[in-house]
Protein backbone atom coordinates (compact mmCIF):
# COMPACT_ATOMS: atom_id res chain seq x y z
CA UNK A 1 0.00 0.00 0.00
CA UNK A 2 0.74 3.64 -0.41
CA UNK A 3 0.49 6.75 1.17
CA UNK A 4 1.58 10.03 0.36
CA UNK A 5 0.57 12.58 2.77
CA UNK A 6 0.92 16.32 5.07
CA UNK A 7 0.48 14.35 8.04
CA UNK A 8 2.61 12.50 10.78
CA UNK A 9 1.86 8.70 10.65
CA UNK A 10 1.79 5.90 13.68
CA UNK A 11 4.50 2.79 13.50
CA UNK A 12 2.94 0.71 15.55
CA UNK A 13 -0.04 0.59 14.17
CA UNK A 14 1.07 0.75 10.71
CA UNK A 15 3.27 -2.13 11.47
CA UNK A 16 0.08 -4.27 13.43
CA UNK A 17 -1.82 -3.54 10.05
CA UNK A 18 0.75 -5.02 8.19
CA UNK A 19 -0.04 -8.76 9.45
CA UNK A 20 -3.05 -8.08 11.22
CA UNK A 21 -5.18 -11.40 10.63
CA UNK A 22 -2.48 -12.88 8.59
CA UNK A 23 -0.69 -16.01 10.79
CA UNK A 24 1.13 -16.10 7.83
CA UNK A 25 3.76 -13.36 8.38
CA UNK A 26 6.94 -14.45 10.17
CA UNK A 27 8.65 -11.23 10.03
CA UNK A 28 8.03 -7.18 9.46
CA UNK A 29 11.14 -5.18 8.34
CA UNK A 30 10.94 -1.41 8.53
CA UNK A 31 12.08 1.63 8.01
CA UNK A 32 11.68 5.36 9.04
CA UNK A 33 13.77 7.77 7.82
CA UNK A 34 14.03 10.80 9.98
CA UNK A 35 14.81 14.73 9.67
CA UNK A 36 18.62 15.12 10.78
CA UNK A 37 19.84 18.37 11.96
CA UNK A 38 22.85 18.03 9.42
CA UNK A 39 24.34 21.99 10.40
CA UNK A 40 27.21 21.55 12.23
CA UNK A 41 25.88 24.56 14.77
CA UNK A 42 22.53 23.16 14.75
CA UNK A 43 21.17 25.76 12.69
CA UNK A 44 18.87 23.45 10.74
CA UNK A 45 15.31 25.18 11.52
CA UNK A 46 13.49 23.13 9.56
CA UNK A 47 12.53 21.64 5.81
CA UNK A 48 10.20 21.60 3.20
CA UNK A 49 9.56 18.05 0.77
CA UNK A 50 7.87 19.41 -2.53
CA UNK A 51 6.98 16.31 -4.44
CA UNK A 52 5.75 15.74 -7.99
CA UNK A 53 1.69 14.49 -7.23
CA UNK A 54 0.58 11.78 -9.72
CA UNK A 55 3.60 10.46 -10.49
CA UNK A 56 4.91 10.30 -7.09
CA UNK A 57 2.24 7.84 -6.49
CA UNK A 58 2.75 5.91 -9.97
CA UNK A 59 6.85 5.87 -8.73
CA UNK A 60 6.18 4.14 -5.39
CA UNK A 61 3.83 1.79 -6.48
CA UNK A 62 5.85 0.77 -9.77
CA UNK A 63 8.46 0.33 -6.43
CA UNK A 64 6.49 -1.89 -4.58
CA UNK A 65 5.21 -4.03 -7.61
CA UNK A 66 9.10 -4.81 -8.77
CA UNK A 67 9.60 -5.72 -4.34
CA UNK A 68 6.57 -7.90 -5.12
CA UNK A 69 8.21 -9.80 -7.54
CA UNK A 70 11.32 -10.34 -6.50
CA UNK A 71 10.44 -11.43 -3.15
CA UNK A 72 7.62 -13.61 -1.33
CA UNK A 73 5.62 -10.96 0.48
CA UNK A 74 2.24 -11.34 2.56
CA UNK A 75 2.13 -7.40 2.42
CA UNK A 76 4.26 -3.79 2.40
CA UNK A 77 3.54 -0.13 3.21
CA UNK A 78 4.88 2.69 1.55
CA UNK A 79 4.39 6.26 3.38
CA UNK A 80 6.11 9.42 2.05
CA UNK A 81 5.16 12.77 3.76
CA UNK A 82 5.71 15.70 2.01
CA UNK A 83 5.21 19.65 2.88
CA UNK A 84 7.26 21.43 6.29
CA UNK A 85 8.83 19.43 8.78
CA UNK A 86 11.34 20.05 11.63
CA UNK A 87 14.67 18.14 12.49
CA UNK A 88 13.11 14.43 14.28
CA UNK A 89 10.10 14.25 12.17
CA UNK A 90 9.70 11.05 10.58
CA UNK A 91 9.57 11.62 6.76
CA UNK A 92 8.82 8.20 5.20
CA UNK A 93 7.66 4.48 6.31
CA UNK A 94 8.65 1.39 4.17
CA UNK A 95 7.68 -1.93 5.50
CA UNK A 96 7.46 -5.24 4.17
CA UNK A 97 6.13 -8.44 6.11
CA UNK A 98 6.85 -12.22 4.95
CA UNK A 99 6.95 -15.32 5.76
CA UNK A 100 9.98 -15.31 5.72
CA UNK A 101 12.76 -13.30 7.55
CA UNK A 102 15.24 -12.68 4.42
CA UNK A 103 12.54 -11.87 1.94
CA UNK A 104 10.81 -9.14 4.27
CA UNK A 105 14.73 -7.52 5.43
CA UNK A 106 16.37 -7.44 1.73
CA UNK A 107 12.81 -6.28 0.29
CA UNK A 108 12.62 -3.53 2.85
CA UNK A 109 16.09 -2.32 2.13
CA UNK A 110 15.29 -2.37 -1.55
CA UNK A 111 12.53 -0.08 -1.15
CA UNK A 112 14.27 2.72 0.22
CA UNK A 113 16.83 2.01 -1.62
CA UNK A 114 14.79 2.35 -4.70
CA UNK A 115 12.89 5.36 -3.41
CA UNK A 116 15.35 7.23 -2.64
CA UNK A 117 16.46 7.76 -6.65
CA UNK A 118 13.18 6.96 -8.30
CA UNK A 119 10.49 8.46 -6.30
CA UNK A 120 10.30 12.76 -7.20
CA UNK A 121 10.25 14.33 -4.04
CA UNK A 122 12.72 17.45 -3.27
CA UNK A 123 14.18 18.45 0.24
CA UNK A 124 14.70 22.34 0.22
CA UNK A 125 16.82 22.95 4.00
CA UNK A 126 15.93 26.62 5.60
CA UNK A 127 19.53 26.74 6.87
CA UNK A 128 21.21 30.26 8.61
CA UNK A 129 21.82 31.45 5.18
CA UNK A 130 18.81 30.88 3.86
CA UNK A 131 16.83 28.28 2.10
CA UNK A 132 18.37 25.62 0.06
CA UNK A 133 18.00 22.50 -2.04
CA UNK A 134 19.72 19.78 -1.15
CA UNK A 135 22.04 18.11 -3.21
CA UNK A 136 21.89 14.37 -4.27
CA UNK A 137 24.07 11.88 -2.90
CA UNK A 138 26.15 9.69 -5.54
CA UNK A 139 26.02 6.84 -2.34
CA UNK A 140 22.08 6.59 -3.05
CA UNK A 141 22.65 5.91 -6.70
CA UNK A 142 25.21 2.99 -6.16
CA UNK A 143 22.86 1.73 -3.56
CA UNK A 144 20.13 1.56 -5.75
CA UNK A 145 22.49 0.18 -8.05
CA UNK A 146 23.15 -2.98 -6.18
CA UNK A 147 19.72 -3.99 -6.36
CA UNK A 148 19.80 -3.80 -10.48
CA UNK A 149 22.75 -6.15 -10.62
CA UNK A 150 21.06 -8.36 -7.66
CA UNK A 151 18.10 -9.67 -9.56
CA UNK A 152 17.60 -12.92 -7.81
CA UNK A 153 17.89 -14.11 -4.34
CA UNK A 154 18.15 -16.86 -2.66
CA UNK A 155 14.61 -16.95 -0.37
CA UNK A 156 12.65 -16.23 -3.46
CA UNK A 157 13.35 -19.79 -4.60
CA UNK A 158 14.39 -21.46 -1.61
CA UNK B 1 2.01 20.86 -24.63
CA UNK B 2 2.05 21.17 -20.34
CA UNK B 3 5.61 21.43 -18.45
CA UNK B 4 6.35 21.37 -15.33
CA UNK B 5 9.33 22.69 -13.12
CA UNK B 6 10.92 21.06 -9.72
CA UNK B 7 12.98 22.15 -6.92
CA UNK B 8 15.77 24.64 -8.17
CA UNK B 9 15.00 23.93 -11.46
CA UNK B 10 11.27 25.60 -11.19
CA UNK B 11 12.88 28.57 -8.79
CA UNK B 12 15.63 29.05 -11.85
CA UNK B 13 12.63 29.32 -14.34
CA UNK B 14 10.31 31.46 -11.93
CA UNK B 15 7.25 29.44 -12.70
CA UNK B 16 6.08 25.85 -11.57
CA UNK B 17 4.14 24.74 -14.97
CA UNK B 18 3.07 26.23 -18.10
CA UNK B 19 1.30 25.33 -21.57
CA UNK B 20 3.70 25.01 -24.50
CA UNK B 21 3.39 25.29 -28.24
CA UNK B 22 6.90 24.26 -29.41
CA UNK B 23 7.99 24.24 -33.19
CA UNK B 24 7.37 21.28 -35.14
CA UNK B 25 10.46 20.09 -35.30
CA UNK B 26 10.83 19.41 -31.58
CA UNK B 27 10.27 15.93 -31.68
CA UNK B 28 12.10 14.51 -28.90
CA UNK B 29 12.66 15.14 -25.01
CA UNK B 30 16.37 16.59 -26.30
CA UNK B 31 15.32 19.04 -28.60
CA UNK B 32 12.95 20.29 -26.14
CA UNK B 33 15.34 21.38 -23.81
CA UNK B 34 17.19 22.95 -26.34
CA UNK B 35 14.11 25.18 -27.51
CA UNK B 36 13.48 25.69 -23.74
CA UNK B 37 17.42 27.12 -22.60
CA UNK B 38 17.07 29.58 -25.67
CA UNK B 39 13.61 31.20 -24.47
CA UNK B 40 15.81 33.32 -21.99
CA UNK B 41 18.59 33.42 -19.62
CA UNK B 42 16.32 31.97 -16.65
CA UNK B 43 15.94 29.01 -18.83
CA UNK B 44 19.22 29.04 -20.25
CA UNK B 45 20.30 29.29 -16.40
CA UNK B 46 18.38 26.36 -15.01
CA UNK B 47 18.88 24.13 -18.13
CA UNK B 48 22.64 24.77 -18.32
CA UNK B 49 23.86 21.45 -16.11
CA UNK B 50 22.05 19.42 -18.14
CA UNK B 51 23.42 16.18 -16.72
CA UNK B 52 21.48 16.71 -13.95
CA UNK B 53 18.64 17.61 -15.58
CA UNK B 54 15.95 14.54 -15.25
CA UNK B 55 13.16 14.53 -17.25
CA UNK B 56 9.53 12.77 -17.42
CA UNK B 57 6.92 12.12 -20.16
CA UNK B 58 3.39 11.48 -18.58
CA UNK B 59 5.01 10.63 -15.11
CA UNK B 60 7.44 8.16 -16.19
CA UNK B 61 11.19 8.73 -16.61
CA UNK B 62 12.65 8.98 -20.17
CA UNK B 63 16.01 9.78 -21.89
CA UNK B 64 16.98 12.44 -23.69
CA UNK B 65 15.67 10.66 -27.14
CA UNK B 66 12.39 9.94 -25.86
CA UNK B 67 9.50 11.33 -28.52
CA UNK B 68 7.36 14.31 -27.02
CA UNK B 69 4.02 14.66 -28.85
CA UNK B 70 1.42 17.47 -28.51
CA UNK B 71 -1.18 16.68 -25.24
CA UNK B 72 2.11 15.02 -23.14
CA UNK B 73 2.95 16.10 -19.49
CA UNK B 74 6.75 16.78 -19.57
CA UNK B 75 8.71 17.46 -16.32
CA UNK B 76 11.73 18.78 -15.66
CA UNK B 77 13.82 18.22 -12.09
CA UNK B 78 16.91 17.84 -10.57
CA UNK B 79 18.17 14.53 -8.67
CA UNK B 80 15.62 13.21 -6.54
CA UNK B 81 16.44 13.78 -2.48
CA UNK B 82 13.52 12.27 -0.98
CA UNK B 83 13.05 9.28 1.52
CA UNK C 1 19.54 -2.05 25.27
CA UNK C 2 18.41 -5.71 25.98
CA UNK C 3 15.15 -6.57 27.70
CA UNK C 4 14.05 -10.30 28.12
CA UNK C 5 10.31 -10.20 29.15
CA UNK C 6 6.71 -12.37 29.12
CA UNK C 7 5.36 -9.29 28.36
CA UNK C 8 4.62 -8.08 24.88
CA UNK C 9 5.90 -4.25 23.71
CA UNK C 10 4.48 -1.75 21.43
CA UNK C 11 6.52 -0.89 18.80
CA UNK C 12 5.45 2.46 18.18
CA UNK C 13 7.14 3.53 21.67
CA UNK C 14 10.51 1.66 20.93
CA UNK C 15 11.12 3.12 18.36
CA UNK C 16 10.10 6.94 19.00
CA UNK C 17 12.07 6.49 22.34
CA UNK C 18 15.11 5.07 19.94
CA UNK C 19 15.70 8.58 18.38
CA UNK C 20 13.92 10.43 21.12
CA UNK C 21 16.07 14.17 21.18
CA UNK C 22 18.91 12.38 19.12
CA UNK C 23 17.94 14.88 15.91
CA UNK C 24 21.27 12.94 14.94
CA UNK C 25 19.30 9.81 13.91
CA UNK C 26 18.49 9.92 9.81
CA UNK C 27 17.28 6.31 9.91
CA UNK C 28 15.32 3.57 12.23
CA UNK C 29 15.69 0.23 11.21
CA UNK C 30 13.34 -3.13 12.82
CA UNK C 31 12.64 -6.15 12.37
CA UNK C 32 9.64 -7.77 14.28
CA UNK C 33 9.66 -11.69 14.76
CA UNK C 34 5.67 -12.74 14.67
CA UNK C 35 4.44 -16.23 15.65
CA UNK C 36 3.43 -18.02 12.57
CA UNK C 37 1.13 -20.86 12.31
CA UNK C 38 3.06 -23.67 10.19
CA UNK C 39 0.58 -26.77 10.61
CA UNK C 40 -0.99 -26.75 7.06
CA UNK C 41 -4.27 -27.15 8.93
CA UNK C 42 -3.56 -24.18 11.13
CA UNK C 43 -3.68 -26.25 13.81
CA UNK C 44 -0.71 -25.19 15.88
CA UNK C 45 -2.70 -23.24 19.35
CA UNK C 46 -0.06 -21.77 20.78
CA UNK C 47 3.51 -22.15 21.24
CA UNK C 48 5.96 -21.73 24.27
CA UNK C 49 9.70 -20.43 24.24
CA UNK C 50 11.86 -21.34 27.11
CA UNK C 51 15.48 -19.46 27.20
CA UNK C 52 18.61 -19.60 29.21
CA UNK C 53 18.28 -16.48 32.25
CA UNK C 54 21.53 -15.17 32.61
CA UNK C 55 23.35 -16.42 29.57
CA UNK C 56 20.67 -14.95 27.51
CA UNK C 57 21.09 -11.75 28.14
CA UNK C 58 25.20 -11.90 28.34
CA UNK C 59 24.48 -13.19 24.64
CA UNK C 60 22.35 -11.16 23.62
CA UNK C 61 24.37 -7.76 24.90
CA UNK C 62 27.26 -9.44 23.09
CA UNK C 63 25.06 -8.95 20.09
CA UNK C 64 24.69 -5.79 20.15
CA UNK C 65 28.04 -4.79 21.69
CA UNK C 66 29.22 -6.70 18.34
CA UNK C 67 26.51 -4.36 16.10
CA UNK C 68 28.07 -0.83 17.53
CA UNK C 69 31.81 -2.10 16.74
CA UNK C 70 30.82 -2.72 13.24
CA UNK C 71 28.60 0.13 12.57
CA UNK C 72 28.17 3.81 13.30
CA UNK C 73 24.96 2.84 15.64
CA UNK C 74 23.27 6.14 17.83
CA UNK C 75 20.81 3.63 19.76
CA UNK C 76 20.06 0.16 19.00
CA UNK C 77 17.32 -2.10 21.13
CA UNK C 78 16.70 -6.18 21.34
CA UNK C 79 13.56 -6.98 23.48
CA UNK C 80 12.77 -11.14 23.26
CA UNK C 81 9.76 -12.43 25.23
CA UNK C 82 9.44 -15.70 26.35
CA UNK C 83 6.38 -18.14 28.13
CA UNK C 84 3.05 -18.46 25.89
CA UNK C 85 2.64 -17.59 22.89
CA UNK C 86 -0.44 -17.58 20.27
CA UNK C 87 -0.23 -16.91 16.14
CA UNK C 88 0.33 -13.57 15.64
CA UNK C 89 1.97 -12.43 19.06
CA UNK C 90 5.04 -10.25 18.77
CA UNK C 91 7.89 -12.70 19.76
CA UNK C 92 10.98 -10.68 19.23
CA UNK C 93 11.79 -7.09 18.14
CA UNK C 94 15.21 -5.90 17.43
CA UNK C 95 16.01 -1.93 16.01
CA UNK C 96 18.69 0.33 15.44
CA UNK C 97 19.49 3.83 14.47
CA UNK C 98 22.02 5.47 12.56
CA UNK C 99 22.98 9.03 10.53
CA UNK C 100 23.14 6.40 7.93
CA UNK C 101 20.74 4.57 6.34
CA UNK C 102 22.38 1.56 5.06
CA UNK C 103 24.13 1.82 8.81
CA UNK C 104 21.18 1.15 10.31
CA UNK C 105 19.98 -1.47 7.72
CA UNK C 106 22.70 -3.46 7.75
CA UNK C 107 22.67 -3.78 11.51
CA UNK C 108 19.39 -4.71 11.80
CA UNK C 109 19.17 -7.85 9.61
CA UNK C 110 23.34 -8.53 11.31
CA UNK C 111 21.42 -8.44 14.98
CA UNK C 112 18.46 -10.61 13.71
CA UNK C 113 20.52 -12.81 11.92
CA UNK C 114 23.29 -13.22 14.69
CA UNK C 115 20.46 -13.88 17.48
CA UNK C 116 18.51 -16.15 15.61
CA UNK C 117 21.87 -18.63 16.08
CA UNK C 118 23.14 -17.22 19.31
CA UNK C 119 20.55 -16.21 21.69
CA UNK C 120 19.52 -18.92 24.21
CA UNK C 121 15.96 -19.62 23.38
CA UNK C 122 13.86 -22.38 22.50
CA UNK C 123 10.32 -23.09 20.91
CA UNK C 124 8.24 -25.80 21.51
CA UNK C 125 4.89 -25.78 19.78
CA UNK C 126 1.74 -27.24 20.73
CA UNK C 127 0.41 -28.91 17.36
CA UNK C 128 -2.43 -31.38 16.94
CA UNK C 129 -0.04 -34.27 17.43
CA UNK C 130 1.06 -33.37 21.17
CA UNK C 131 3.69 -30.48 22.00
CA UNK C 132 6.92 -30.69 19.67
CA UNK C 133 10.22 -28.78 19.82
CA UNK C 134 10.91 -26.46 17.24
CA UNK C 135 14.06 -27.94 14.89
CA UNK C 136 17.04 -25.27 14.50
CA UNK C 137 17.38 -24.68 10.80
CA UNK C 138 20.55 -24.61 8.77
CA UNK C 139 19.44 -21.31 6.38
CA UNK C 140 19.75 -19.68 9.92
CA UNK C 141 23.17 -21.18 10.00
CA UNK C 142 24.25 -19.89 6.92
CA UNK C 143 22.66 -15.94 7.44
CA UNK C 144 24.72 -15.75 10.62
CA UNK C 145 27.70 -17.14 9.00
CA UNK C 146 27.53 -14.48 6.22
CA UNK C 147 28.45 -11.95 8.70
CA UNK C 148 31.16 -13.79 10.09
CA UNK C 149 32.54 -13.19 6.60
CA UNK C 150 31.84 -9.83 5.96
CA UNK C 151 33.78 -8.39 8.97
CA UNK C 152 34.61 -4.69 6.66
CA UNK C 153 31.61 -3.04 4.98
CA UNK C 154 30.90 0.57 3.30
CA UNK C 155 28.92 2.59 5.21
CA UNK C 156 31.70 2.25 8.96
CA UNK C 157 34.75 4.12 6.33
CA UNK C 158 32.70 6.42 4.15
CA UNK D 1 29.47 -28.56 39.40
CA UNK D 2 26.22 -26.90 38.49
CA UNK D 3 24.77 -28.86 35.22
CA UNK D 4 21.86 -27.18 33.58
CA UNK D 5 19.76 -28.94 30.81
CA UNK D 6 17.16 -27.08 28.17
CA UNK D 7 14.35 -27.76 26.14
CA UNK D 8 14.58 -31.21 24.72
CA UNK D 9 17.82 -32.58 26.45
CA UNK D 10 15.99 -31.73 29.90
CA UNK D 11 12.63 -33.49 28.22
CA UNK D 12 14.96 -36.34 27.65
CA UNK D 13 17.11 -36.62 31.26
CA UNK D 14 14.07 -35.34 32.92
CA UNK D 15 15.55 -32.57 35.04
CA UNK D 16 16.20 -28.99 34.64
CA UNK D 17 19.41 -29.26 36.67
CA UNK D 18 21.78 -31.09 38.88
CA UNK D 19 24.76 -30.40 41.06
CA UNK D 20 27.56 -33.25 39.81
CA UNK D 21 30.65 -34.09 41.47
CA UNK D 22 32.54 -36.13 38.17
CA UNK D 23 35.81 -37.71 38.92
CA UNK D 24 38.86 -35.77 38.69
CA UNK D 25 39.79 -37.39 35.33
CA UNK D 26 36.78 -35.46 33.85
CA UNK D 27 38.71 -32.15 32.93
CA UNK D 28 36.81 -31.42 29.52
CA UNK D 29 33.00 -30.29 28.08
CA UNK D 30 33.80 -33.90 26.18
CA UNK D 31 34.69 -35.91 29.23
CA UNK D 32 31.99 -34.62 31.19
CA UNK D 33 29.33 -35.68 28.39
CA UNK D 34 30.92 -39.20 28.42
CA UNK D 35 30.66 -39.37 32.14
CA UNK D 36 26.86 -37.62 32.15
CA UNK D 37 26.16 -40.44 28.95
CA UNK D 38 26.80 -43.54 31.02
CA UNK D 39 25.26 -42.35 34.04
CA UNK D 40 21.79 -44.04 32.69
CA UNK D 41 19.68 -44.25 29.99
CA UNK D 42 17.88 -41.28 29.79
CA UNK D 43 21.72 -39.36 29.74
CA UNK D 44 22.46 -41.60 26.75
CA UNK D 45 19.32 -41.10 24.67
CA UNK D 46 19.35 -37.36 25.55
CA UNK D 47 23.48 -37.04 24.82
CA UNK D 48 23.38 -39.86 21.98
CA UNK D 49 23.49 -37.44 19.05
CA UNK D 50 26.26 -35.25 20.07
CA UNK D 51 27.02 -32.96 17.01
CA UNK D 52 23.92 -31.46 18.08
CA UNK D 53 24.55 -31.45 21.60
CA UNK D 54 25.41 -27.60 22.48
CA UNK D 55 27.70 -26.81 25.25
CA UNK D 56 27.98 -23.84 27.52
CA UNK D 57 30.75 -22.70 30.93
CA UNK D 58 30.02 -20.12 32.95
CA UNK D 59 27.15 -18.90 30.65
CA UNK D 60 29.77 -18.64 27.67
CA UNK D 61 29.40 -21.18 24.23
CA UNK D 62 32.45 -23.65 24.21
CA UNK D 63 33.98 -26.82 22.35
CA UNK D 64 34.22 -30.07 23.70
CA UNK D 65 37.49 -29.50 24.77
CA UNK D 66 37.19 -26.81 26.97
CA UNK D 67 37.94 -27.07 30.33
CA UNK D 68 35.60 -27.87 33.68
CA UNK D 69 36.19 -26.67 37.14
CA UNK D 70 34.51 -27.34 40.33
CA UNK D 71 32.40 -24.48 40.70
CA UNK D 72 31.55 -24.29 37.29
CA UNK D 73 27.90 -23.61 35.64
CA UNK D 74 27.70 -25.92 32.60
CA UNK D 75 25.08 -25.67 30.48
CA UNK D 76 23.73 -28.67 27.79
CA UNK D 77 21.38 -27.89 24.85
CA UNK D 78 20.35 -28.39 21.56
CA UNK D 79 20.71 -25.70 18.74
CA UNK D 80 18.58 -22.28 19.76
CA UNK D 81 15.26 -21.56 18.18
CA UNK D 82 14.71 -18.32 18.93
CA UNK D 83 13.94 -14.95 17.23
Amino acid sequence: MIRVQQEDFDIGAELARLSDGDHSVGGIASFVGLVRDMAPDGAIGSMTLEHYPGMTEKQLAAIETEAHRRWPLQASLIIHRYGRLTPGDRIVLVATASAHRQAALESCAFLIDWLKTKAPFWKMEDGPGGPQWVEAKTTDDAAAERWARSEGHTEKHG
Amino acid sequence: MKLLYFAWIRSKIGIAEEEVAPPTEVTTVGALLDWLAARGPNYAEALKARAVVKTAVNQEYVDPDHPVHVGDEVALFPPVTGG
